[in-house]
Parts: C-alpha cells; structure tokens; sequence
C-alpha cells in the first residue's frame, strides 16, 4: 500500500531483526491429535502448521492400490482463517501443486514396499501463513509419519531460502517473500544428502542458487536438529512414565 | 442426497460395557449423565491472521475457530446490516472416517444449527456493523475447523465460536469519503458489538437414559441427539433434534436439563474471558 | 419492502383468517406418480409438495451397502420454480441439511432391518413453497412410503409450529416466518408418542416451547387423521374395483 | 463425454408382442402408428410462486413448466432484447434409472431442443422485453421438470413450455427513473408477448415401421428417433434426429407427418388456452 | 457491430466468394498423432478439428460394460483458444449435446457387437473453430475409427447445410452461421444412404427442406470422396514403404 | 489430495534396454546424455481465432499454444499492470492413461512452473499492457494444450509459449474516452512487449545417470526430475524438483547443464521467429 517497505536495514538486520543467515524461532510438538496414527505441530515464527497421519491402512474410499507399496495420499490444505485474505475451502490450484511436491518428498523417505496394498494418508492444514508454509508442513508431515511409527530412510527437513534485496537470507516470512527478489523451499532428507523438495520462484545467478543452496543446508540441519529433539521429548517422556 | 451412514461397528465388549455402566448409573469414563467431559479454552492461538480466535477442547474433541472480517456489500434486502456467516470445515486430519471434499451433511448442519443460534438471539448486534447503507458493511467469517473428533462437535463448536467473536477485533476504519472506504486491514481496532453469549447443550439418549455430552462411542450408540441453544438470559435460541426419536417428556428432560447446564458453560466462557 | 406486516389483528387473526390454532386447508392424494413404487402429492394451503419411494431396490449407483440393514436415501429438492426467487439447482447447503433431518425422521420408522443390503429411496420435490415444506414433505414421503408397501412402525405426520407477535400458532406459512419470531417444524409418529423430527428456529421461553409442542401435537394428530383418509380411499377405491 | 447407456433390457416377450403388433399395423396400446397418446393440459398448478405454469400429461408422461420473470441486465451483445433461458431436470422421482445430480445429456438436449425451437420461431418477441436498453431487460426462465416418464418427454415439454408461457404474468413494473427500475413482484401485470405457438412432434423407427409419439418402451427399441418443431404457420422451426440412421426417404415421411400431426397439439393448445 | 454484412452479393457470390453449393478448400490427414490407436486431423476453411481414437480397450476409469457390445465414449471438446471469445475448459451445455449426438451418429456406424465387454473412446478437439465443427468433427472422427482398424459399416462424412438471404448454401462458414436463417448440420454413410447425423437450428419451409437436404447430400459425397482419398494416401504409402 | 500415481509397468526387457544402453553411455533411441529430441516449431497455426499459436514438436511429443487476448479488469493490487495466465489441459487425445476432467496436478504444475519462469522474469512487461490504471488492461491468456504426450511436456510447453507469446498481436484499441474502451478484436494490431525469452530444461535420473530430455519412458523409469528455467540473460529465473531425491552435486551438475543447454533452445527460437 504505502510503498516497498526496507527488507534489510543498514545495519545488515531483517525487518524482524534476525540476521540474513538466521531461522525464526522455531516450535515442534509431536502426538498432538487423538485420533491420528501420528502428528505434529510445527512452528517457524508465526507460521503454525499442523499434520496428520492414518496407516498404512486400507483406503476408506475406493482408490487403485499397487500390489507393490503402499500409495501416499497427500493433501496440503490453508484454513480459511490462516490467509490475509480469507481462503475459500475448495482446493487452489496451489494447494494442488504443493500436494503433489510434498507427496513426492516424503513418498522419497517411506519405506513403502513395506506395505503392498495399503495406502498412507498425510493431512498438512495450514493454521497460520506467514511464509514457509510448505516447508514447516513437509518438517511436520515428517515428524508425524515418524509419530505414525512408519520406517522412514531418515526425516525429512525443510526450510525456505530467499533473495530480498539481493541478499541470500535463511527462513524467510511472508513479507520478504512478496517484495524479495526469490523464494527457495528446500527440503531435505539431511543425513542422506538427499533433496527431496525443491523450488525456486524468481531469479538467481547461478552463484546465488550455490550460496542459498549452502544457506539451506545449514538450516536444514537446524531444522533436523530440534525434530530429533522434539520426538525423543515425546518419546523419552512415555519411557518415564 | 442423504445417505443412512454405514458406520464402523463398535465391538461388542465395548458397547456392553457402556450400557451395563448406564444401569448402574454412569458412564465408563467415569462422568455422571449430566457431567461435561473436562473443557479448556484458549483464547486467540491465531493471531497474525485471524481477527479472532479460540481453540476449545472438550474431552478429546478439538475445535478451532477463526473468525474474519472484512468490508463487503451488504446484502440487498439487509441494506442496513453486516453479514454473519458460519461455516465448519470436518478436516480429514480429524478422524480415520474424514475424506477430504466439500464439506459433508453433518458439517454443514453443525454450522448451520450454530448459525441459526447466533443470529436468531441477536448475540451479535448486525445493525451496528453497517458503515455506509447499501453500500459498505462488515463481514464477520466464523470458520469453524474440527481438528479432533470425539463427539459433540456442535457444543465445542459453539464455545470456540462465541470465544473467538468476544475477542475478534475489527479492522481500522481509517475513512469513509465519498462513498469510498479505506480499510487498514493490518491494525485491529474495536471489539464486536457482541450483545449476550449462547451456548449449545447436547444430549443423547441410549436404552433409555438420557446423557450429556455424549463422546463419539456414545454418539454411535444413541438412539437420538437433541442440541439446544440457549442464551445468557436462560432463552432457548434453537433446537435440533437429529437421530431416531424421543418422546414428548424426553424432550422436556432434555431441554430443562440444558437450561440447567448451559450456565456452567457460560460461566466457563465469562472466566476465559476474563483472562484476555 | 413497505415495512412488516401485522401478522395478528385486533380480531385475534392471522393475516390469512385463521386462528392461531388453525391448519391451513390441508389436500393428500397417494399413488399420483406411475414410475415410483410409492407416491404422494400433499398442499398445506400454497405449499404444494410431491414424493416419490423406489424400494427396497438395489441402489442404481454403488453406494455402501449394510448387511444388516435397508440403507436410506432421501433428497429434499425445490424446484426452481417453487420459491419467490428461482432458485438454482444445485443443492444448497440449507437443502442438504433438510434432507439429512428428513432421513433420519423416515428411518426411525421404517423397518430397516427387514431388508439388508437393499436401498429404500425417497425423493421429495417442493412444487411450490410457502412455508412448511420439510413437514410437508415429510408428510408425504411418509405417505408414499406406505403407499410403496414398506413396513413402517407408524405413519409420520409433521407440521410446524411457530411465534408471531408473541402468539403460539399452528402450521406457519412463508409470511409470517419471515416476520415471526420463531418457526417450530414438528414431526411424530403420532401413535407411538415419538418426535422424529424437531428444529427450533427463533426464540422461546421454556413456558413457550411447552405451548408449542402441545400445539404442535393438536395439529399432528389432525394431519395424521387425514393421511390415514388419504390412504384408505386410495386401497378403498381399489378393493370397490 | 457421452458414454452409451446400458439400458435395463426389455423383456423378450414384451419385445416380441410390440414388434408382431406393428406388423399387423398396431401398437400394444392399441394406437395406430400416427397417434398420440391421451393428452391433458392443466394451467397454472402453481400460481403463488411461478409466473406461468403448465402441468401436461402424455400417457403416463408428466411435464410440469414453470415461467420465473425477472429484471435482469440484458446480454452485451443484444442490448435491446429480453432473455429466454430454458432448463430441463429430470429429477430422481421421475424414473427408477434416474439418480440426483446435475442434469445430464438427456435433459440437456430436451431443453437445447425446446429453446431453439422457441427462439429460432420467434415465438416469444424478445424486442418487447427490453426494459432500459443495456440496462434493464425481462429474464423469462423455462424449467422443465420431468415428474414421470414414459417416453416422448420433449413433446410434452414443447407442449407444457408453450401453455406455461402463454399464461405468464409479468410482474408489475412500477416505474423507470433515473436507470432505476421498480418492480412489484408481488403484482402479476401483462402477458408475455407470444407472437406463434411452436410445438413438437417426435417419430421413432423400430423394425423399418415410423411411429408417432413413443412411450418409454419403444423408446428403447427404436432404432432411430426424430424431433420436428412445428409452428402454427406450418413452418419446420428445429430438427434434432437421435439414435441410429434413417434414410432420407423416411426422414421425408416423419418431416411430412410431423407437419400433418401438429395440428392436432396446437388445436388442443388453443382450446385449453381459451380456457382462461 | 457494424449491421448485418451482406451474405450474398449480387453476383450470386457468398463472402467470401464461393458459389451457394462450393464447399471450403477442405484439408484431411489421417494418422497424425503417435499415442492414438488412431487419429485424423481435418480442416474446412478455417475450421481445424483433430480426433483421436482409443480402443476397443477396457476403459481406463470404471464404467459400466456390456456383455453384449462395446460402448462408445465420446467428447466432442473446444479448445480455449479455438473460439471469438476465449472458452473455458468446462464442458459447456453445447458440448454436451454436440457429444451425444455425435456419439450416437459414430455408434450406428461402429460394428460394437465384435467387441463386447470393451469401450472404444473418440476424443474431438476443436482447434479452430469457424462454423461447421461438429461436422467436421464426425467426419475426421470416422477417420480416426477407420485408422484405429475398427470395422465399420461405411465412413461417416458430414457437412452443415444453411439457408442465408433465403438462399440454400453448402458448408456455411461461422458468419453465414451467425447472420443466416438456418444452419442443417448433417452427416450419413453415404454408401448406405443412412442420415446418421441431422439437426436444423433455424426456420425452413418444406420445400426448403428438401433443398438443404439434397445439397448436403451432394456435398456430403464430395467430403467421402476425400475421406477416401485421405485413408488411401496413409495406406498405400505404407504400403510403399 | 495428490496420490501415488498406478503407472502401466514398462516392460521389463524394456527396462533393461534402457538401462543398460544407459551404462553404455547411450540411450536407446540413440541419443547422448545431453541430446534433445528433434524439435519443430510451427509459428501461428490457429491463425483465425488465436491472438498468436505455435505447435511444438519434441520428438514426439506435441504441444500446442494458443494465446488469446482481451480487455479486461486489472486486478486490485496491481492497478497498472496487465494480466497474464498461464493453463495447461492434458486432453484425453493426448495419451490413452488421461480421461476426460479438470486439469489433474501435473497439467497444473506444468502451467504454474511456466507461469512462475515467465512472470518471474519479467520476460512480458505487464506495466506495459494497461489501459486505464485501475480500469483496464489486457489480459493474456497462453493456454498448453498437450496433444500427443512422449515424455517432457514441460520445456516442449514452454518452447511453445514463447514462441505463441512473440508471434502474439494485441487487437487494435480503437479508442479510449471517458473511461469507455473500444475494441477491434477483428484486427491484428501491436505485437506483445516480449522482452527476454525464457525457455525450461529438464532433466532426469535413471540409475544414477543424469540425462537431458527424457522421453515417456524414461520419465516413468526416472528416480527423480528437475526442470531449470533459464532466460536469454543466462539467468536462473525458476527451478522444479519432482519425483525422488537427488544430492546436492547432481543438482548442480543439472543446473550447470541446463544453463549450458538452454543456449540451443533459445537458438532455435529465434531462428524460428525469424521466419515469421
């Protein structure tokens, strides 16, 4: 409205004052639904996202499953109340892509030919969008598969790199990313040097792409960091019990 | 079209256990016929997008509600009024028997018996959310999202709607010239005109024995459900019964019994409140 | 437009003539339709409605059948001519919500269990609506379903109940819901004391809700009364052959 | 897509008896080949809430037609014009192969059908209907709604349409100022400018022989169908073959009885419109 | 915009110059795409339509099958770039009558009873359309079919006839369409003298009947002279290879 | 909800050609790791109804363009720019795995993926194509439309837009008064502001090779895939990972590949545009 607000200021801080190479405070909690074989609430700043899991189970509608492996079945999906604007409940075409590359990165992690005939369901509801949506519900989605007691290669971690004023900053929010320059969500399965998400929506010099790649592997390992924190709270806490 | 629900069968085991606790007089998690399952409501977890907020659980039943606001014409025969509306989304996140789609029969009638509640007891003053006749009104959304189900869906949706509505902020009404309104949307600025709190009750009945609150193994079992609302004067503000059939009396048990209980959640409701 | 209209006058009357206690002129007629098993059509003053029952049959599409038991499939539908505006096709969310109350009301009474891994159909049409057309319509599917021969524990007969100036009245047309305070829709199987449909739209005091459902009872008993006349003289005329 | 229907197979027997019938010249209703079945015309079953309605029966074919007029803006590309919209739905009740849902190829050809006829006729002047050019012009809806079929459904939805449409009411208009239109809904005014009556007139072949207005079982032997709009000026106004082939010769045949046979349905359609 | 452009000149000639009974330069290929089991492209002027055919196969999603013959599933589809006006991808309520009675004209040519518990599928894309897509559709449909290798009656070839000034035109071309009085799209095996295909949106005497019917069946025996032309280009080419 | 796609086996005696051939440094359509297919661009095949077209051949794989262009509009948060959709439709012609129905998630990725490199990039100005700030602009649509499907839908779609999107032609504005806009979309007029070209390469992996290009076959057998946009600038302007997990060092060597590769796409762009 009033202009493109200062995204790095003179003293080399974002607008939140983090420094370029920084994550915003970060929240995990896994086994937070009943009902679910497994979840997980994630947090990166005021993105608060929440997944699900149900299986390996039998579909309890009619889809083709594989003699082979389990199907995944994914849905990514934005509370009407999460938006700055309110998002009407029918699928976005958005909503559809990032289904379908959150469904391939954790179909990339699941041991799936585990489970011949039976499919996986990963529910992602965004509760709050402040940027990095897609990657704080692959960090869920992972930890709530791990929660489901489903064998995973490793965890999936992700998080979002950008360009705002032709800075390569880590974990970007929803402001820097509408007046950035690029936005990267990377997700990576870390242990196996395996990338198992990636996108890039803007512009970069082949130089940049090789620096906010290294930034987004940095975070990742952060990110990877508090997930294993998180699930041995939960799980060393059961063994207290 | 509706369609008779083929539900997942309750084992055998379970569900005598919850008839033969009924005839000694409880229920197998320990409750009375008439008690709440423990409730917990937090005021605003939304912040950054909604206007308004609350996450209610009762029991293992999750709700959260988000309520937006923003200008809109207002509806050619309400010239004068703003625009309330309830929806409630049953997310497949909440239970092994949600598939994603449009919302289903039994969501659409939570947020309606909701919507009928609210509106015909005047909790929330319409007239006062008009800005220019005609022209420009508020919108209130109040979304309602089911994250966990353990039956009653409607009495927890109903508390984290009216919570989420006596904490909404409107946005800043920064002007309003020549049949134009500018709206600074990122500034919270007055409360809703919210004139008196409504809450619903519901009850079933299973062999006989009429019971608050019913968790979902309940609400399997029950023969019929009626859900009243009622207000902060003790009004009844809408009924819906739902399910197979009750007799007159029954009726009358269940709606005095409402009555009755409908002041422990209006309690409960004014005390969170009080905390913001 | 010019303003609400007195709903009760000095005479103690309704803006139609009627006393408060009064049904409006109320026509049954069973097996109006050649295609369906079961049929009726039924007018409370202007409101006209028509319903049709095909079953037990297997269901034409695949739907979930129970091994225990008849499911139930009922629609609620008006016609685009039928209301003050032309209302669109597609079934709006106030009409999936009627057709789940009507449902669950005609389940209770039909012997379900008597026909496993069967579907028993009912498809009701508002023709023309003026208040009234869920208990009107559930009169009538009520009607057809005794008329397609399924065994059921009673007739339902419904009618709804409403407040206007502050006065209980019986069988509310389309004016004075608009205008009244409360809309009370009753439905009971009338011999067996049970209330199988009830929804309360307004607002009452616990004194006045016992007023409306003695009220709504009186009516019940007189709507049942004529869909057993309706009945007979449809079998009557039939044996006289 | 359009897939082929399977349809419920008509039993040997009843097969056989329709087809030795037409070889000796007659139908199992007993009708000669150019007949129609009893028709009636019941006006205006539906006078609160339509503006125009018609119930007709064609044998066991029921059509009931109800007109819905508004003020609506005209289309861009003919300002100066009213606008006629025909629908068909073939609702459940109507046929034990029906399902609910949006209309399918079936309704949607009967109404395609229906509203060429109408409008390539100019049975209705559309001119008349325009209100403030570019602005304000009548919406005359024409639905359609099948309630029980037994074959031949766009000839007694032709004939339904054109009694409803012949009795419609515009409603009151109040006035015109300012590019401000008052309307009385309330108030029933003129009749629509009806300038012809158009009907149709439906033919089948089965086993070589044509034969006028099927009912629903020679509807599903035929071979090969035709529809031919008539107006009351004797002119072809619409042709729509469905099914398989026919020679030219007996396309011939059916435009000619067609034409011969429209008399009787405009006569009937004139008496029971004097009826009035 | 401007008024009604003249139709037919004084020399007698149309718009763009044809005589009343000339066919647009008309263009046919058979065996254009790679993945079809058969396909042809076929342009009128500037009217371009392709068709592809699938089959007999066991359809890809379920339908219901018959033990007797193959069903036949059609779409008859406009591209959004093939209109004035941009057309959304949604089926119109055109196109789903164009599909019907396409589909209906194709299946009295098909022998389905060779191929019972199958579904032969033909795919219509308009690509540009400029009057007479429909018919153009039905010709390089039956193209495709006889590319596809299933046995048929005879082609199918098809042309809109049209009365424009009142005078009966072959092959009329969008504005014809739109300024005219009647458009007769028809389509017939022609060896059979079977009329598979006739509608007639507009105004005809019976006199004028029999005219538009006459020329189209004189056009219609050019357009399968070219369908043959066409089948045997793809085939003896074959054949020299 | 996205779900593990059922994909026809490929025949195992195929599969081991492939793969073998792979370990031989070959492909078993002869091309190297770094080869396109044979390409073909077609310049303005729709050109009666299309503001600008190209058909794509890659190898055979075939795609068509059309872009149309109205006045329409702009939206509210960008009152000075013009508007540019991408769509994508599989139509069932294309492959015998598609059926009839709204665009599926991989037509929507393919027409998002584009839409970002393009818009990104700015390679159309949109400040360019307003009208009237806040009334109108133009609104462009490129709609792939995928017409024979052998594998790398995806840099052929984006090959075809570019080249549809600089044949393109704006109808001629006949005159812009008092907020009143005319239009001849009857006549060719301005060509777009194209100003970079931008093309896409995609790569996949197969046992641990990278290959450019891969047609049907070797994208089913693919562990992984990465689409890079490049423009004329030598820029990144988008990236796409779809299937499995690739290292950091195959991503790079993707990129650098990509980067390298894109030069013979743009070549052959302008070639081809020069023709025009």
């Amino acid at each position: 409205m009033s202009g493109r607000p200062t995204l790095i200021g003179e003293d080399g801080l974002r607008h939140d004052n983090r420094r370029p190479d920084e994550l915003r405070s970060i929240k995990m909690e896994v086994g937070v639904l009943k009902n679910a074989d497994g979840s997980a609430l994630v947090e990166f700043g005021n993105t608060k996202v929440i997944a699900a899991v149900y299986g390996p189970r039998e579909p309890p509608a009619k889809y083709m499953l594989s003699p082979e492996k389990a199907i995944v079945r994914c849905r990514y999906h934005m509370a009407p109340f999460s938006t700055a604007e309110r998002k009407s409940p029918a699928p976005s075409r958005r909503e559809i892509e990032l289904s379908k590359v959150i469904r391939e990165a954790l179909e990339s992690a699941i041991f799936t030919e585990l489970f011949p005939r039976s499919a996986i369901d990963i529910f992602i509801e965004v509760l709050q969008a402040d940027g990095g949506t897609r990657t704080a519900g692959l960090t869920a989605a992972s930890l709530a598969l791990a929660d489901a007691g489903i064998p995973m290669r490793d965890l999936i971690a992700a998080v979002a790199v950008g360009k705002i004023d032709g800075v390569i900053v880590l974990d970007i929010d929803e402001l820097e990313d509408e007046y950035g320059e690029a936005d990267m969500p990377v997700g990576m399965m870390p242990s196996l040097n395996q990338v198992v998400l990636l996108q890039l929506n803007g512009v970069m010099t082949r130089e940049e792409f090789d620096a906010a790649m290294n930034l987004a592997v940095k975070g990742i390992f952060e990110v990877y960091r508090l997930q294993k924190e998180a699930l041995s709270k939960k799980y060393m806490l059961y063994i207290e019990e | 079209m509706s369609v008779t629900p083929i539900q997942p069968p309750i084992p055998k085991l379970k569900r005598e256990a919850i008839v033969s606790a009924l005839k000694k007089g409880a229920r197998v998690d320990g409750r009375g016929f008439e008690d709440f399952r423990p409730i917990t409501i937090e005021l605003n977890p939304i912040p950054r997008r909604s206007n308004g907020s609350a996450l209610v659980k009762l029991g293992n039943t999750s709700i959260l509600v988000g309520v937006k606001i923003s200008v809109e014409r207002p509806f050619p025969d309400r010239p004068s009024e703003g625009v309330l509306q309830v929806h409630a989304e049953f997310v497949p996140l909440a239970s092994p028997s949600f598939e994603p789609g449009p919302p289903d029969e039994n969501a659409v009638e939570v947020a309606r018996v909701i919507d009928r509640c609210l509106r015909e007891s005047k909790s929330i003053d319409l007239g006062e959310l008009v800005i220019v006749p005609g022209k420009y009104s508020w919108s209130i959304y109040n979304d309602i999202y089911l994250l966990d189900h353990d039956g009653n869906v409607t009495d927890a949706s109903t508390l984290a709607s009216m919570a989420a509505l006596n904490v909404a902020r409107l946005p800043k009404l920064v002007s309003v010239e020549n049949d134009q309104v500018k709206i600074d949307y990122g500034t919270m600025d007055k409360q809703l005109p919210v004139k008196l709190n409504v809450v619903t009750v519901t009850l079933v009945k299973i062999g006989g024995y009429i019971l608050l609150d019913p968790n979902l193994d309940e609400e399997i079992l029950a023969e019929a459900k009626v859900t009243v609302g009622i207000d902060s004067g003790g009004r009844i503000v809408g009924i819906q019964k739902s399910g197979g059939g009750l007799s007159v009396s029954e009726l009358n048990y269940a709606v005095d019994t409402a009555i009755k209980k409908s002041r422990e959640l209006l309690t409960l409701l004014e005390k969170a409140l009080k905390t913001v």
